[in-house]
C-alpha cells in the first residue's frame, strides 16, 4: 500500500482536503477568462491574469506568488533573486524580478508611448486641462477609503484605480501596497473595458441633450484658436523632451512612469532613424512585458490574499473612483461654460479620466446619437490623452506622500 | 484614523491642484513649443538622411516588388529575400 | 625577455598545455556544428549549443559553466546573480539566471504551444492513449539506467530522454542532475533529428506489412466516430483550460511545463484580441530563450564534465528510451487490435512518443510507402501530440519522487 | 542499490499507470467540451471586436480585407499576413 | 607614473604586435579555408530541407511579389508587409 | 502653511537650490538630442544616451546611476540584483544586472554579427592587414593619457575610443573604469558619427591626389590574385568558426566579445535553417539591448560624474585617437606602397578603424571625387570590418594587461 499513499501524495488531492479555497479562486480564474474572451474585456490583460491565477491556485504547483516578508530578511536585506527561483520557482521568480522590482509598469509604459500620438492633445491644447478634472474620482476615493478603515497606503492604491491607467496603478500599487495588487489590478482593467457601460451611465445622469449636441466645430468656426502649426514634426519631438522635464520638477516622483512613456513617443516621432527602437519598444518588449504582467499579476491572488474583505472594497470603491472621476471631467465643463463663451461639450470632460483610446470612441457616439454630425473624437482625444498624464502625476503625489 | 482622514483632505486638495498645475503647464508648454517653432522651424525638416540600422524599413513596396520579382526570375524560383537593406 | 613572458601569458597556450583535454571538447563542438549545420539535426539548437561548447572550451576565454557547488554557500544561501556575473563571467550570469532557475524551458513550452495545434488530437480523441504507452521507455531505461549504478536522479534525467522532448528534458534535469545536463541535451535533440531512422528501425523489426496497410479512413467509414464538433473554435479554447486545471491535480509538479504550454495554445486559439501575446510567445520570446538555452546548455560541456563514462551511458541509454518508446506505442497498437473490431495503424502508436510533427512525416512516409493512397498523417498527429502532454506527465512523475 | 532497484520498478509501474491515467482524462475531458460545446455553443462565436492594444495597425478594415483576399488568392489560401504596418 | 609609463610602452609594442598577428592570422585562416572548400568542397551545397520551425519561410517569392504589388496598390504606397507567414 | 512646506518638499526644488549643477546636465543632454535628432550623429544610440542623461539629472527622480562602491559591501560580496532596485529604483535595476555586468555589449555584438557580411573582406583578404594598422590610435592615445596623467585602466578606457566601435569601448569601459562610461560611449559614438568630418580631414593632411586616384581594380588587373572561391556559402560558413578558435587561443580575453559576434554572424550564414535566430539576434534583441543599453549608460553620467576634468580629456583624447587610427592605417599603406609593386589606395588604410560602414562610404565618395570611375567601396569595406576585429582584439589586450 506505500505505493498507492506514494502516488496519492504525487496528486493534489491531499493539499485540496486539507484547504479547498483553491476551488474557490479557480472559478475566479474562469469568470476573468470568460470576461476576457467571452466578453473581450481587455482580453490582453484579463486572458493573463486570469490564466495566472488560475496556475497560482493549483495546489502543489507552487505557481503562486508567496507574501514579501517571506521575501525580507530584515535589517534591510531581501532574499537575492536566485534563491527566490530555488526555494519557491519561476513565477515567484518573474514577480519579483520583474514586478515587485517595479520594472515592468515603466516599460510598458514605453510601449504605450511608442504608439502614443499627441497631435490631437496639440492641436486643442485647451482641452487637457479636462484631464485634469477628471482625477477627481482618485482623490475623492482616497478620502471616503480612509475613512472606511483602509490603511493610507491601501487607500492610496485602491484611489488609482480612478487614475483609468493599468501600468499607473500597478506601479502605484507595488510601491504602496503590493499585497493588493491581484485584486487592484483586475478592478482597473475590468473598468477600463466597463468604460462603453460607465461613461453613458455617468452622462445619462448629469448631461442635458442640449449640452451634449454642443458641437465643437462649429464652436470653433465661431471663436477661432490662434495659431496653427507650422511644423507638426519639429513640435512634436520637442513635446515629449521639454514636458517631460518641467513635469519632473514639480512631480519627481513621477518621473519612471512619464519619463519612460515619453521616451517611447520621442523615439517613435523621431521617425525613420529610431523606428527600430519604437518598433522593439512597442513590439516585442511591450508584448512580453504583458505576458509576465499579467501572468504574475494574476498570480498574486492566491486565496488567502483574494478572500478577504479589502477585496470587496476594492472592485466596489475602484467603481466609484471611476463614475467620480468621469463626473469631475464633466462638472468641470459645465462650470466652464458658465464662463466662456465658447462652449465646450461635456463629453470631453467626461474622457479625461483616460482609458485611450476607449473612452474618446464611447464618447463620440454618444455624441452621433443625438446629432449625427456632431464628431466629438478628436476633442476627446485630446483630454483623453492629457487624462494619462494626469493620472501618471496624481500617482506620483500619492507616491510622493504615502510610499 | 482621524490623522489619516487630515492627510486623506490634504491629498485631495494638494493631489488636485497639482493636477491641474500639471496639466495648465502642458497648456503653456505646448503654446510654447509650437510658437517657438513656427516662429525658428516654420519649415517641415528636410527629409533625413537615412540612419545606418533602420534602412531596412525603407525600401518602397513598389520597388520591393520590383526586386522580389527580379529574385525570382534569377534564381528561378528558389531564392528567397529575406530582407533587403540599402547599403 | 619580461615583456615576451607577459605576452605569452596573455595567450592560452600554457593553459593548453596544461590540459590539453578542451581541444577534444573543440573537436565536439565541431562535430555538434556539422551535424547541425550540414546534417541538418536540429540546428536551431544544435548550431548554438554546439557553438556554446565550443566557447565554454576555448581557455582562459572564462565561457565554461561553473559547477553548482561554487555557487552554493551552504545553509541554503547562493551567491547573487551580480557576484555570479562578476565572478565567473556572462555565460554564468545567463546560465544561472535562465536556465539553473529553471526558467527557460517552460518559457519555451508557451512558444511551442502557440505554435500548436490540438485539432487533429481533437478529432481523433481515442488515439491519445498511444501518447501515453510511448511514454514505456522513459521508465524502462530508468530500471536499466538505475540497474547499471546510475543514481536514481541521474537516471531519471537519463531516462527523460525517450520523452523525445526537448524542453521537457532539460527542465527535468536542471532539477535532478544538472551536472549532466549538457550530454542529456544534445542526445534529446540528436535522437529527436534522428527520428527519421529510429521509427523505420523500430517499425521494421516489429510490424508486418499487413498492419502498416490499415487504412485509418476506411476504419472510420466502417466504424465511424459517434460525434462531430460543431463549433472547433468554442473546444479549442475551452481544451487547454480544462485541461490544466484537471492534469494539475493529478500531477502538480508538471504544471510549470503544462501549464505555460497550455497558456501559450490558449492565447493563440482565442485569436485576434490575444495575437500579439501569442506572436511574441512563439516569434521574439522562444527565439531569444533558444539562443540562450543553446549557448548556455553547450557551454556546461567543460571538458571535466563531458569526458566522464556517464555521457556514454546517457548516448546509449538515449537511443534505447527512444526505441523502447517506439516500441511502447507499437505494442499497444498490437495489444488494442486483438480487442477491437477497427483496426488501428501500428504506425500511429509509433509517433506517439512525440518528436512533433518529424514522427508524424516519417510514419506517414512509411505507410506511404505500402500503399500510396494511405494517408495517416492527421491521425499521427493526434498520439504525436498527446506524446507531448504524456512526457511532460513523465516528467512531473519523476520530479515528484525523485526531486 | 538494491533500494533504488525497487524505487525504479514502483517508478515503472506508477508512471505509466499515472501517464494513461492523465491520457485517458484527455480522452474524457476533450469528449465532454466537445459534448458540451456542441449543445450549449454550437454556433461559431460572433467576428471579435478589435483589441485595444493592437489598434496601432492603423491600416483600416477594408484595406486589410483587400489585401488579405488578394494574398489568399495569390497563394492560394496558404499564405497569412501576419501584419501590416504603414511606413 | 614612470612604471605606468613603460607599461603603456610595452603595451603599445605588445598590442600592435598582437592586433597585426591576430589579422595576419586571419588572412591565413581565410586563404586556408578558401583552398580546403575549393579542394574538397567545391559545389555550392544543395538546396537545404527546410527547418520545422522556419516554416514560415516558405511563400515562394513570386507569390510573395504578387502579394507585395497588391499591397501596395490597396494601401497606396504607405503599406509595408513585415511578415507572412503559411497558415 | 504645513501643507504648502509638503506640497514644495514634493517638488524637486529645494534639490536644485541645493545643487543646481544637474541643470547644466540637462543642457548636455539637450544637446546630444540636438546631436542624435537634428545632425542625425548615430541617432540609435545617442537619442538613448541623451534622454538617459535628462533623466538621471532630474533632482528627485532617483534615475541617476550610483557609484558602484554603495554596491560592494567588501569582501567581494555586493548587494543583490532585487537589493538594488529596491533601494535605488529600476534604472540603477537595468545598469546593474544589464551593463555592469558585461552583458548588452556582447549581445549587441551578436546583433552586429547577424548584420555583417564578411564576403568582402574573403574576397580581398590581404586588404585585412590595414585593420590592424589602423588600431594604432588605441595605443598612442594609451600612452598619451598615461603621461598625462590617467591611471593606467582609465588610460585603457579612453584610448579604446579610438577602435571607433561602440559596444567594444562599452565593454573595456565596463571592465577597466565604469565611472567613464558615459563620457567614453558618448565621445565613441560622436566620433563615430564625425567620421564623415574626421577621415576626410586626415587624408587631406597626408596623401597626395596621385594616391588617392590608385585605381584598385586596374592594380587587381594588373596582378591578378591567385584564387577564386567556388563556394563562398561553405567558406563564409567555416570561417566564423575556425577564426572564433584561433583568435581565442591567442586573445583568450576577448571571446566575450568576438565569440558572440561570430556566433551571430554563423547562424546569419547558415541561413533559412537558423533564420528564426539570425532574426532575433539582430532584431528584437539588439533594439531592447540598443534602448537599455542606450538609456542606462546615459544615466551614468550625473553631474558629480560629468563635471570632471577628465571629461574633457576623453573628448580631446578620443579625437586624435580617431584621428591617429585613421593615420595609421593610411601610414602603413604607404609603407606597403613602397615594397610592393600592386599599389593600394590609401583611403583602404583609412578605413581600417571600423565604423562600418560608414567609413567605407565616406572614403568611397573621396575617391570618386578624383576619379569619378574610381569605385574603392568593396576594398575599403575588406579592411573597415577587419578593422571590428583588430579593435576586439585590442580591446582583450588591454582588458588581460590592465583589467
Ligand atoms: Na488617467
Ligand atoms: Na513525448
Ligand atoms: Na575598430
Amino acid at each position: 500500500m506505500d505505493i498507492l499513499r506514494k502516488l496519492y501524495d504525487m496528486t493534489a488531492f491531499s493539499n485540496l482536503i486539507d484547504n479547498p479555497a483553491p476551488l474557490l479562486m479557480l472559478a475566479v480564474g474562469a469568470v476573468l477568462l470568460y470576461l476576457g474572451i467571452k466578453k473581450q474585456y481587455e482580453p490582453l490583460l484579463l486572458i493573463p491574469i486570469g490564466f495566472g491565477v488560475i496556475l497560482a491556485n493549483l495546489p502543489g504547483a507552487g505557481m503562486g506568488i508567496v507574501p514579501g516578508d517571506l521575501i525580507e530578511l530584515g535589517d534591510h536585506k531581501y532574499m537575492n533573486l536566485f534563491e527566490i527561483a530555488h526555494e519557491y520557482g519561476i513565477m515567484n521568480y518573474l514577480y519579483y524580478s520583474l514586478i515587485k522590482t517595479g520594472l515592468l509598469p515603466p516599460i510598458i509604459f514605453m510601449g504605450v508611448g511608442a504608439l502614443t500620438d499627441f497631435g490631437p492633445m496639440l492641436r486643442n491644447l485647451k482641452l487637457s486641462l479636462f484631464g485634469a478634472a477628471a482625477q477627481l474620482g482618485i482623490f475623492t476615493i482616497l478620502l471616503i477609503a480612509i475613512a472606511v478603515g483602509f490603511t493610507p497606503n491601501e487607500a492610496g492604491s485602491l484611489a488609482i484605480i480612478g487614475g483609468a491607467d493599468g501600468p499607473t496603478a500597478i506601479y502605484t500599487t507595488i510601491i504602496l501596497a503590493p499585497h493588493l495588487l491581484g485584486p487592484i489590478a483586475i478592478a482597473a482593467y475590468s473598468y477600463m473595458a466597463l468604460v462603453p457601460v460607465i461613461i453613458p451611465f455617468v452622462v445619462k445622469l448629469t448631461c442635458s441633450k442640449k449640452e451634449l449636441m454642443i458641437n465643437m466645430k462649429e464652436q470653433d468656426k465661431l471663436y477661432p484658436s490662434k495659431h496653427e502649426i507650422k511644423n507638426l514634426k519639429a513640435v512634436k519631438i520637442a513635446f515629449p523632451i521639454v514636458l517631460g522635464i518641467v513635469i519632473a520638477f514639480f512631480v519627481p516622483s513621477s518621473v519612471p512612469l512619464l519619463g519612460m512613456l515619453l521616451f517611447g513617443n520621442l523615439v517613435k516621432e523621431v521617425g525613420a532613424n529610431t523606428f527600430r527602437l519604437a518598433d522593439a519598444a512597442s513590439g516585442p518588449i511591450m508584448n512580453a512585458a504583458t505576458i509576465f504582467l499579467g501572468l504574475t499579476v494574476g498570480a498574486t491572488m492566491t486565496s488567502e490574499v483574494f478572500l478577504d474583505f479589502k477585496t470587496l472594497g476594492i472592485i466596489v470603491g475602484g467603481f466609484f473612483a471611476f463614475a467620480i472621476s468621469v463626473f469631475g471631467g464633466i462638472f468641470f465643463v459645465k462650470a466652464y461654460n458658465v464662463f466662456s463663451k465658447k462652449k465646450i461639450n461635456p463629453l470631453i470632460g467626461a474622457t479625461g479620466l483616460s482609458a485611450v483610446p476607449m473612452a474618446s470612441r464611447v464618447a463620440n457616439e454618444i455624441a452621433l446619437k443625438y446629432d449625427t454630425k456632431n464628431h466629438v473624437l478628436q476633442y476627446c482625444m485630446a483630454s483623453n490623452i492629457s487624462g494619462v498624464i494626469g493620472s501618471a502625476v496624481a500617482a506620483g503625489v500619492l507616491i510622493s506622500f504615502l510610499g | 484614523m482621524s490623522d489619516n482622514f487630515e492627510l486623506a483632505l490634504q491629498l485631495l486638495g494638494i493631489g488636485m491642484a497639482t493636477v491641474f498645475t500639471i496639466l495648465f503647464l502642458v497648456i503653456l508648454i505646448g503654446d510654447g513649443i509650437i510658437k517657438f517653432v513656427n516662429r525658428f522651424l516654420p519649415e517641415a525638416q528636410k527629409p533625413v538622411k537615412q540612419a545606418r540600422a533602420t534602412s531596412s524599413a525603407v525600401i518602397s513596396s513598389s520597388k520591393m516588388a520590383a526586386i522580389v520579382s527580379a529574385v525570382q526570375i534569377v534564381t528561378n524560383g528558389k531564392g528567397r529575400i529575406t530582407s533587403i537593406e540599402k547599403q
